[in-house]
């Protein structure tokens, strides 16, 4: 169980700091894969960051605290504050799917023994990812060649085994197949369930794709201006979504065989430099009333499992497909 | 004879010039402000004293200082000499003002002369391309391979034998275009590829107006820094022919001063302050030609969000 | 394969930069006003007072176009210029030192210039870039813009005041070093290099001191784009020491276009060892030319200098062709 | 029926590598086109990255010459054997939209000059129409012209720059136009606002579309026809409907079955712990 206390997460700039996190408390069960969805600058990759320990200036966890409910080595509890020690042992992070996450002058092999938390043994690691590799659906020789011969596929997947050999309890994997072809993509997605299964361990998926989320994950966290506004089992987030913001947003996405009008969300989320009072979907949202301007929804479990921030969850917009305030 | 080379990298980002998209919050131009940072500031104070020192003072000067025996030898620092007299009889201090200012005049002129060519033929290159490029950039790249100082010494005497005190600035001129047209060249290259090229071709644009409007504004960065680069190349150029006496020594710029001082041994006849000075002057009017040329970068960089 | 072609391109560039220097060497001479054969028959008539008969000029015009391959229309001239200086390296001989031919007097003086050069450039070139990228890996820290500083100040000092300061300082202020510097003359013994190299430690100064601050600067920017990689993001994320992340992931791939950026600067560089070595009189070919440009001497000084644009472009040849070796994307296609 | 566009045995080779060993990619494969219907159409190009569905666009647009074979748009040759250059009258029948807004607006020049230069250069108005006609374009996309003039791409967001893109294209009243990627670069939230507004052109202004995509969802949503190309080939044209409720060939059906949607799973998820 990975838990999350009233985390805020600050960026100082010239400006003045603002809040890319701003209060979010989760509790998040093992063994599952949790996707986090949201628009652009709603913090979603701060709050990866945030999880795997990546803080430094101009970013700082401001406030709350995070445990990961794994034990080090010593049985002491690890927090945010000595996760960094167990990158790529108990943690691991696969990065967005950018053309060169590898170093591009050194064999692919070398690059799976250059961190600390690699057994130091070289030769023994090498035999192991070589055996290990091939599950992935990855030649032998992948190790010894060069990242600039390999296909964006394959490189994902070398990404993909070096974030997995060791077994870590928790995974984080952010935008990890952007970059790719949607047939590449659906292998790289099923590689990633096959693999949670195996090891039963817990993975964080960021995805701005609605329909990869659906695909992959057993839980939901939708972002919205630096907070949580529904949090929940996949399921029943996709089927009855409490918070508008994640109606419209599952609204938003055409789907093959499906003619219903479907209409992008107009406006644009908040400035997080302004003063922001009340729930911060409120201009955009077409339930607004009084108490969402002025009082800020928290998020209360509506249905088992099933979290939302937002006064009027669960009530339906107009007629679906129509959006009546068009 | 360096020639001081833009640092790779800068050109690589101006190369590149790579627009990433800003992040919002919204920017607006904020006039001229961008324009000056701590670097730039100080680089143009110095250039300010040495430019208007060296074009403004000679005209209080009475005597022309590049004629010898006009005071006693080798006097020290006195108030009639502020930095004392030559070894040949001429104020010093004039001595080094009139250089500075003889220096300067042939910097700007083969600075202008070089932009000109350069531009010229990088844009053309660049924008061009094929055979044309080919042809252009094997000229380009045996001048930047061949040293110039070899071919400045045959044509030494050429130099020395021309009472026009510029030749030498049209030779280094010929000669040392290579650099800056490479650097233009590519610049083009990786603007040729931008997709507002193709906007402005679908808005009628004809080859000339998208040369002007949409090249010339991320190439006016660099020429700004080249200029400057290339005004330093030049003075450094002259100042070590005339070094080692193969220029026209008897006109006074900062490499004359110091082939005197060094032919009239100042070192033995304990008159430093005629070597002393011109290597102080040297090293800062370089330093502050310098400091404009990165602070220019630094300050392009930032604003088309780069930096 | 990407490294045949990569060699092929590059050696074509090489004959053909080759080609040019020759040419502007053969041509250049004959563009000038003043006929070098005039210019030294007024110098022996003035040693000779004025005692030379007409026709004895004459002859010595005759003789002295010969050995200057002056003979025949411009082309032919060329052809034998060329036949001559590529096939041969044969230049004629020196005047001032008759009949010595002036390939001999060059090649027994071209590897002092290239000691020197070689030696104080890779010497500047790896100072330079470790100080470089350690400048750049830690821009975001106070300290990292000391080192910067030094880059600052010294790249834009020119040769000329380098090397008379070097001198001024520690050849008369602290006289450590040789005013002068002697070289002794014989076969090779311990003693003897250990005098060659006290005598040339100022010229070798000079040059490391002139390339140091512009590997600094250029490594340092170079270094401080290659942070922002995602491939070094992410061996950060793997939790990879400071040390590992700066030497195997931001030095190994900013220092490729270091390498190319010092086959670039060669003609620059050996244009400050050619002024070095002048100031220092060291005894290389940049003096050879010196002195035979003041005494006219004009075999020599074509001969000296189109041997230094053959060792320049070699030089950047060679560079050139160990880039392959450092950048596995050109060695395997 | 009137031709909207047709292309004839449309090839492209690229030649990789100098003399020794040259390698040749065949972006476009003998592709053949034909769209012929009396009112406006919007078809889609899917396809996935080196599928050559951008060559294809930019050979349209005469940004690429093709090695061999024709393309007309209505009666226009656009393409082919020595056409070349972009003239007043193609430009008058063919508009881009590029991909990544940011990048088709230089950052030195005021948004609404490249609207001006359309509508004085391309569109012949004077100067005033210019203004008018920049003003009515806005208005077609749901843009006040009061906001746009004298301001720089850094003071708009990505979808309002890319509608601020399509008023520029819509200016000379053209007969096609492509575009490449439009939506790709703007947050998925807000593509339908795009989508819809050529959907609106297409109905009401009358304007025909070639849209170029990898999002098949938003091709379904909005084509008439649909092109589905692979390696450089054209594998199956026809009714977007048709073509994605029946496909006909095996990489037309491995790219439906690989989009993640939301209706069926591909794997049942069993709910963690």
């Amino acid at each position: 169980m990975i838990r999350l206390d009233n985390v805020v997460a600050s960026y100082r700039t010239g400006r003045g700091s603002i809040n890319a996190v701003d209060g979010v408390s989760l509790e998040i069960p093992d063994g599952c894969i949790l996707g986090v969805a949201g628009e652009s600058g709603c913090g979603k990759s701060t709050l990866m960051k945030l999880i795997y320990g990546d803080v430094q200036s101009p970013m700082a966890l401001a406030a709350g605290s995070i445990e990961y409910g794994f034990a080090d080595g010593r049985g002491q509890p690890i927090t945010s504050q000595t996760i960094r020690q167990h990158w790529f042992s108990r943690i691991s992070y696969i990065p967005q799917s950018s053309m060169n996450s590898l170093n591009p002058v050194v064999r692919v092999g070398s690059q799976f023994v250059d961190f600390p938390g690699a057994d130091p043994d070289k030769k023994r690691v090498l035999e192991q990812v070589r055996a290990y590799i091939g599950k992935l659906g990855l030649p032998v020789e992948t190790l010894d060649a060069y990242p600039h011969q390999l296909s964006g596929g394959m490189r994902q997947r070398v990404m993909i085994a070096m974030a997995t050999f060791f077994q870590p309890d928790l995974i984080l994997a952010d935008e990890p197949t952007t970059a790719l072809d949607v047939v590449v993509q659906k292998d790289i997605l099923m590689l990633l369930m096959e693999l949670q299964e195996q090891m039963g361990n817990t993975i964080l998926l960021v995805s701005h794709d609605m329909g990869v989320h659906y695909q992959v994950t057993t839980r939901m966290l939708i972002m919205y201006a630096a907070k949580a506004v529904e949090y929940g089992e996949s399921e029943s987030v996709f089927r009855a979504p409490l918070h508008p913001y994640t109606r419209m947003l599952i609204d938003s996405l055409p789907t093959i065989g499906d003619d219903r009008a479907r209409d992008g969300i107009p406006g644009r989320p908040p400035s997080l430099w302004q003063e922001l009072r009340g729930c911060r979907f409120a201009d955009r949202c077409p339930l607004a009333t009084a108490r969402c301007r002025s009082e800020e929804p928290a998020l209360v479990e509506h249905r088992p499992n099933h979290f939302a921030a937002c006064h009027h969850a669960g009530e339906l917009l107009a007629p679906s497909g129509g959006p009546a305030w068009q | 004879m360096t020639a001081t080379r833009q640092t790779a990298a800068t050109s690589a980002d101006l190369a590149a010039g790579r627009a990433t998209p800003p992040s919002r919050p919204r920017r607006t131009a904020a006039g001229w402000l961008w324009l000056f940072n701590t670097r730039l500031v100080l680089g143009l104070v110095i250039l300010a004293i040495f430019v208007v020192g060296s074009f403004v003072l000679p005209f209080f000067c009475r005597v022309d200082p590049a004629l010898q025996a006009s005071y006693m030898k080798n006097l020290h620092a006195s108030p009639a000499h502020w930095l004392g007299t030559t070894g040949l009889g001429q104020d010093t201090l004039w001595f080094l003002i009139f250089a500075v200012r003889n220096s300067l005049t042939l910097g700007i002129f083969v600075g202008i002369g070089i932009s000109a060519i350069s531009t010229a033929i990088g844009l053309s290159a660049g924008y061009i391309g094929g055979l044309y490029e080919r042809l252009v950039m094997l000229i380009v790249d045996s001048f930047i391979t061949i040293p110039l100082l070899p071919i400045l010494i045959i044509l030494g005497a050429a130099i020395r034998g021309n009472n026009n005190f510029l030749t030498i600035g049209v030779i280094i001129v010929v000669f040392g275009w290579a650099w800056n047209a490479r650097t233009i060249r590519s610049m083009v290259l990786s603007l040729r590829e931008r997709e507002f090229i193709n906007m402005a071709r679908f808005s009628g644009a004809g080859t000339l107006d998208i040369l002007i409007r949409e090249i010339f504004p991320y190439v006016s960065a660099y020429l700004v820094v080249g200029f400057i680069n290339t005004v330093l190349f030049a003075i450094n150029t002259e100042a070590t022919l005339a070094v080692i006496g193969l220029s026209k020594v008897e006109v006074p710029t900062l490499g004359s001063i110091i082939f005197w001082a060094l032919n009239y041994n100042a070192l033995f006849t304990g008159n430093f302050v005629w070597l002393l000075a011109p290597i102080v002057a040297t090293v800062l009017l370089f330093l502050g030609l310098f400091l404009v040329s990165t602070g220019f970068n630094a300050a392009f960089a930032s604003k088309r969000g780069v930096a | 394969m990407g490294v045949i072609q990569y060699v092929a391109k590059r050696v074509g560039l090489y004959l053909a930069v080759l080609f040019i220097g020759v040419t502007i060497t053969f041509f250049l001479p004959r563009l000038l006003p003043t006929n070098p054969i005039d210019a030294y028959i007024g110098q022996i008539q003035s040693r000779a007072n004025g005692v030379l008969s007409a026709d004895a000029i004459a002859q010595l015009r005759q003789n002295l176009e010969e050995l200057y391959g002056l003979k025949g229309n411009l082309f032919s001239q060329y052809v034998g210029y060329l036949n001559r200086v590529i096939f041969h390296l044969d230049f004629g001989p020196s005047f001032t030192y008759y009949p010595t031919p002036v390939s001999g007097m060059i090649l027994n003086a071209l590897p002092w210039t290239l000691g020197l050069l070689l030696v104080s450039t890779v010497i500047a070139w790896v100072l330079g870039n470790l100080v470089g990228v350690v400048a750049g890996y830690f821009h975001t820290r106070r300290a990292a813009t000391v080192l910067e500083v030094v880059g600052i100040l010294l790249y834009p000092i020119p040769y000329y005041i380098l090397a008379v300061s070097v001198i001024l300082l520690l050849a008369y202020v602290i006289p450590i070093f040789p005013l002068s510097p002697t070289f002794p003359v014989g076969d090779l013994s311990l003693q003897m290099v250990g005098s060659i190299i006290y005598n040339s430690t100022l010229p070798a100064l000079t040059l490391v001191l002139a390339g140091f601050g512009w590997n600094i600067l250029s490594m340092k920017a170079l270094a401080v784009a290659t942070t922002e990689e995602p491939y070094v993001t992410f061996a950060r994320l793997k939790g990879t020491s400071n040390w590992t992340r700066m030497v195997r992931y931001v030095f190994r791939n900013a220092m490729l276009p270091q390498v190319t950026a010092l086959a670039l600067s060669l003609g620059t560089v050996f244009n400050g060892a050619l002024l070095t070595e002048i100031l220092f009189s060291y005894p290389g070919v940049g003096l050879i030319m010196r002195t035979a440009a003041s005494s006219g001497d004009y075999n020599v000084l074509y001969g000296a200098i189109t041997l230094s644009i053959l060792a320049v472009a070699t030089a950047g040849l060679v560079i050139d062709l160990i880039y392959p070796l450092l950048d596995p994307r050109i060695r395997h296609r | 029926m009137a031709v909207i566009l047709r292309t004839e045995g449309l090839n492209k080779v690229y030649r990789l590598g100098s003399f020794t060993r040259s390698r040749e990619i065949r972006a476009l494969n003998d592709v053949n086109l034909n769209v012929e219907s009396d009112t406006p159409v919007i078809v889609s190009v899917v396809g996935e990255s080196g599928s050559g569905k951008t060559t294809l666009a930019k050979t349209l647009l005469r940004l690429v010459q093709p090695s061999s074979g024709r393309a007309t748009i209505y009666d226009r040759v656009v393409a082919g054997p020595g056409v070349r250059g972009i003239d007043k009258q193609f430009l008058a029948a063919v508009q881009p939209i590029f991909q990544n807004p940011f990048e088709a607006f230089s950052r030195y020049r005021t948004v609404d000059s490249y609207l001006h230069e359309t509508a004085i250069r391309v569109a012949g108005h004077d100067r005033a129409g210019a203004t008018d006609a920049s003003a009515k374009a806005l208005a077609a996309v749901g843009l006040d012209y009061a906001d746009v003039r004298g301001k720089y791409t850094n003071q708009f967001s990505g979808g309002e720059l890319q509608r601020v893109s399509i008023a520029r294209a819509l200016i000379p009243g053209p007969s096609l136009i492509v575009a490449d990627e439009p939506v790709s670069m703007i947050d998925a939230s807000r593509r339908m606002i795009i989508i819809n507004l050529f959907r609106r052109l297409k109905e009401e202004a009358g304007r025909s579309f070639l849209y170029i995509t990898h999002d098949l969802a938003t091709a379904y949503y909005i084509s008439d026809y649909v092109a589905v190309m692979s390696k450089g080939t054209l594998v199956e044209f026809g009714p977007a409907r048709q073509v994605m409720a029946d496909p006909q060939h095996a990489y037309t059906r491995l790219l439906l079955d690989s989009i993640p949607t939301t209706r069926t799973r591909w794997r049942p998820r069993k709910a963690a712990a």
